[in-house]
C-alpha cells in the first residue's frame, strides 16, 4: 500500500523545503521504504499539486537542472536584499573636510585643498567622490601640470537636500558654535578652545546672520558689494 | 564521560553489565563471611582473588560505572531496583550495597571519582549515626543527615528527570527541521556611506580653524552663488573653441542671476581660468577656457 | 501609503523563507521604507493569515524566542532523516543535566551545579554549552573567587522549539516532606526536628516552583533581558 496523497504532498513539500538543495523525482521516490514507496508518476503529480498551491504566494517550486527545490518570488527580491543589506561604513574626516572645501570654494584644485588643510589629500578620497557624483572635474588650472579642478554637483545638493550652495550655511553659521558643541565634544574637540573663539567672534557672527536672512533686494546689494572683496580673495 | 557524544549506551549498561555486576555481587554476599571477602564462588571455591578471565572484564565493570552520573545517581539506582520509595530508604541497607559496588570499582582498581568515595563516607556517618543514641542537644545542633540525604536524593531526581525532559523536547535537526529556499537575484550592491550635513559642517570649522581661514573676510563674505556659477562656467567653456559671451546669460534668471554669472566670469578672468576676447570694437565677445 | 495586505504577506512569507533564522515583528516592519512601512498590527495579520494558508501543509509558521521562522511539520521528520547519512547528535546525560540545572535554575554557578549533581562538571561541557550560544556567563556571584553565573538563551529556546522559558516541561515537584516525617519518626528519629526543617524548606520550592511557572509576561522579561548581555557576550 502506497502512501496516501495528501501525506505524499506534505512529506515531499517539507523533505524539499528541509533539503537545502534540488531534489529529483527519484531522489524523492527513494526517501520511502519498498512497501510504501510511491510510483514516479504520483511523485511528479504530487510536485504538479503542490506548484499550483504556491501560485500568488512569496515562494514557488522550480525546476532545475539537478531537480526540483523552492525558490522566493523574485518580487520579494528588494526585500531580502534589505535582510542582510551591509551596515554603510562611515567616510573618513579627511573626505569629508575635502568635500567640504570643494563645496565652498569651488573650483578648486587639489593642490588648494592640500594648501587649507595642511595635509595630502589621498588619490582614493577624489575617486571616491567623483565615483559618488558628489564633485566632478570643471576645468583645469592654467598652471604647471595643469591640475583638475574639482566642483560639486547637482546630485550633491539633492543628497543634502538644497536648492542650491547658497542654502549651505554661512562660514558664520558654522562658527556660531553653540548648535554644534555636542558634535564638537563627540569628535573630541577641546570644548574650551571652541568657547574661546566663540565669544571673540560673536559680533561678527550676528552681521553675518543679517545677511544670510536678507530679502532678495538685500542680497542683490549684498551680491554688489562682495564682488571685489572676492575676487581679490585669493587661497 | 564526552559531552558531545555519549560513548556507551545507558540502556546497555543497565539492562546487561549491571545485571552482571549484580550477579557478581551477589555471587560475593552469598559466601560473605566475617574477614576475609570472595569476590565468586567458582566450582565451590569462593575466590578472593580476582581471576585472570573474569566473566566482567574491567572494561565492562568501566561501562557500568559511566553509566551512572556520580554516587547520587548510583544511589537513586539502588533504590528504584528494590521499589521503593526515596522517602522509605533503609540507609544501613543502602549503605551496604552502596560500599559493595565501591569496594569492587577499588578491587579493580578504577581510579574512582572522589565524589564515589566521599558519599561512602557519608554514608558510613549516617549509619553509624542511626544506631547511636544521641542526645537532646546535638539533635538540636545538627540536621538529620538523613534527611539531608534524602533532600539531596529528590533534588538530583528532579533535574535527572528534567534532563529527560529537555531531551524529549523536539529539537532542530531532530524533529524540527529548518526551511531553506532558493533566493531570487538579489541584486545587492554595497550601501553608500551617509553623510549628515551637519557632519559636513563640522568637518569645514575643523579645517578652517586650522588654516585659521576665519580670520579671512573674503571667506566670510564671498556669497556661495557666485563659486558654484563659476563651476558651471568653466563647465560650459571649452579651450578649443570660443563661447559667445551672451549665451552665458539666461533671460529666465532675471537680474540677480545675471549679476552672479557676471561675478562668477569676472572671478574666473581674475583667476585666469578663462580667456576673454573681442575681436573689434563693439563687436561680439568670447570667452574660452584656458585649459580643459 | 502603506504596501497591500497580499503583497505584505508575500514579501514576509518570503522573506521568512529567505531568512535562514526567526525574524520578529519590529525586524520584519523595519524591512520596508519609511513611507511604505506596514503597522505592527498590520505586520502581525499578515503573518496570522500566513499561519492559516499553512495548515495541512508541509510546512508551518512558528513563532519561538527570537521570533518568527517557517519549519517543517513534525510529521515529515522522518523522511527527512533518509535525506542525511548522518544521525542526529546526541547529547550526554552529564551535558543534558547541567543544560536542565541552568534552564531551570538560573542564574547558576557551577558549584552550585555540582552540589545539585554530586559531581564535577567537565569543563568542557559548559565550553560546549557556551560554544552553542545555548548558555551565557549573565555575572559573577559575589562570593570568593567570583564565580561565574550561567543563564539559558534566546537561542537555546529556539533550538528546543520553545517561545519562552515558561514552556519548559514543568520541573518535578519535592514531595511532601511531612512524609518523610512519618517516615523518620518511624525510625525514631525526633519529628520536631524536622519539622522545623520542613518549614524553612518550604518557601525555596515555592520559590522554584514560581520560576517554573512564572507567566507569559515575566518569562518574556527574562527572554528580553538575554538580547543585550548575549550581544555583549558575542563582543
Amino acid at each position: 500500500m502506497t502512501i496516501a496523497n495528501d501525506l505524499l504532498q506534505r512529506i515531499i513539500e517539507g523533505v524539499l523545503l528541509a533539503a537545502g538543495k534540488p531534489l529529483t523525482v527519484e531522489e524523492l521516490g527513494g526517501l520511502f521504504e519498498d512497501h510504501e514507496r510511491p510510483s514516479n508518476d504520483a511523485v511528479r503529480a504530487a510536485l504538479a499539486a503542490i506548484g499550483e498551491q504556491g501560485t500568488g504566494r512569496g515562494f514557488q517550486l522550480r525546476e532545475v537542472a539537478s531537480g526540483f527545490r523552492f525558490q522566493v518570488v523574485q518580487e520579494v527580491a528588494p526585500w531580502i536584499a534589505k535582510l542582510w543589506e551591509e551596515k554603510p561604513q562611515k567616510y573618513s574626516r579627511a573626505l569629508l573636510e575635502t568635500l567640504a572645501l570643494i563645496a565652498y570654494r569651488q573650483p578648486i584644485t587639489r593642490g588648494d585643498i592640500e594648501d587649507i588643510r595642511g595635509v595630502a589629500v589621498a588619490s582614493n578620497i577624489i575617486k571616491t567622490l567623483l565615483e559618488r557624483e558628489w564633485v566632478r572635474v570643471v576645468g583645469h588650472k592654467d598652471v604647471p601640470g595643469r591640475p583638475a579642478m574639482y566642483a560639486t554637483t547637482r546630485k550633491f545638493l539633492d543628497y543634502f537636500n538644497l536648492q542650491n550652495l547658497d542654502d549651505l550655511p554661512t562660514l558664520a553659521e558654522i562658527r556660531d558654535l553653540d548648535t554644534m558643541n555636542t558634535e564638537l565634544a563627540l569628535e573630541g574637540i577641546d570644548t574650551e578652545m571652541v568657547a574661546l573663539e566663540t565669544e571673540a567672534e560673536t559680533p561678527n557672527a550676528d552681521e553675518e546672520n543679517a545677511v544670510a536672512q536678507a530679502t532678495p533686494e538685500a542680497a542683490e546689494a549684498v551680491a554688489d558689494d562682495d564682488a571685489a572683496p572676492s575676487i581679490a580673495n585669493e587661497v | 564521560m564526552n559531552s558531545e557524544q555519549q560513548p556507551i549506551d545507558p540502556e546497555v549498561a543497565t539492562e546487561i553489565l549491571i545485571p552482571a555486576a549484580l550477579h557478581l555481587r551477589e555471587m560475593r554476599q552469598s559466601s560473605a563471611q566475617q574477614g576475609e571477602m570472595p569476590f565468586a564462588i567458582v566450582q565451590g571455591k569462593a575466590m578472593t582473588e580476582l581471576p585472570k578471565d573474569l566473566y566482567i572484564p574491567p572494561e565492562a565493570l568501566e561501562v557500568f560505572l559511566e553509566a551512572f552520573e556520580g554516587p547520587l545517581d548510583l544511589l537513586l539506582y539502588l533504590i528504584k531496583r528494590q521499589n521503593i520509595d526515596i522517602l522509605e530508604i533503609n540507609v544501613a541497607a543502602i549503605t551496604e550495597q552502596y560500599m559493595q559496588y565501591v569496594n569492587m570499582m577499588s578491587a579493580m582498581q578504577f581510579e574512582l571519582a572522589a565524589e564515589y568515595l566521599l558519599m561512602a563516607a557519608m554514608l558510613a556517618e549516617i549509619k553509624s549515626r542511626m544506631l547511636l543514641p544521641r542526645s537532646a542537644d546535638e539533635e538540636e545542633e545538627e540536621e538529620d543527615p538523613r534527611a539531608q540525604l534524602i533532600r539531596r536524593l529528590q533534588e538530583y531526581e528532579r533535574f535527572k528527570k528534567a534532563a529527560a525532559d529537555v531531551d524529549a523536547l523536539p529539537r532542530v535537526s531532530r524533529e524540527i527541521h529548518l526551511v531553506s529556499v532558493d533566493l531570487p537575484d538579489l541584486n545587492k550592491t554595497k550601501p553608500e556611506p551617509l553623510v549628515d550635513l551637519k557632519e559636513l559642517m563640522v568637518a569645514l570649522a575643523d579645517v578652517l580653524r586650522r588654516a585659521d581661514l576665519f580670520e579671512s573676510h573674503h571667506v566670510q563674505k564671498e556669497k556661495l552663488s557666485t563659486r558654484e556659477r563659476m563651476s558651471e562656467v568653466l563647465a560650459r567653456l571649452s579651450p578649443n573653441r570660443f563661447t559667445p559671451f551672451v549665451s552665458l546669460f539666461t533671460a529666465e534668471e532675471g537680474r540677480l542671476g545675471v549679476v552672479v554669472t557676471f561675478l562668477a566670469v569676472m572671478e574666473l578672468i581674475k583667476e585666469q581660468l578663462i580667456e576673454i576676447i573681442q575681436a573689434e570694437d563693439f563687436g561680439p565677445i568670447h570667452v574660452k577656457a584656458k585649459v580643459a
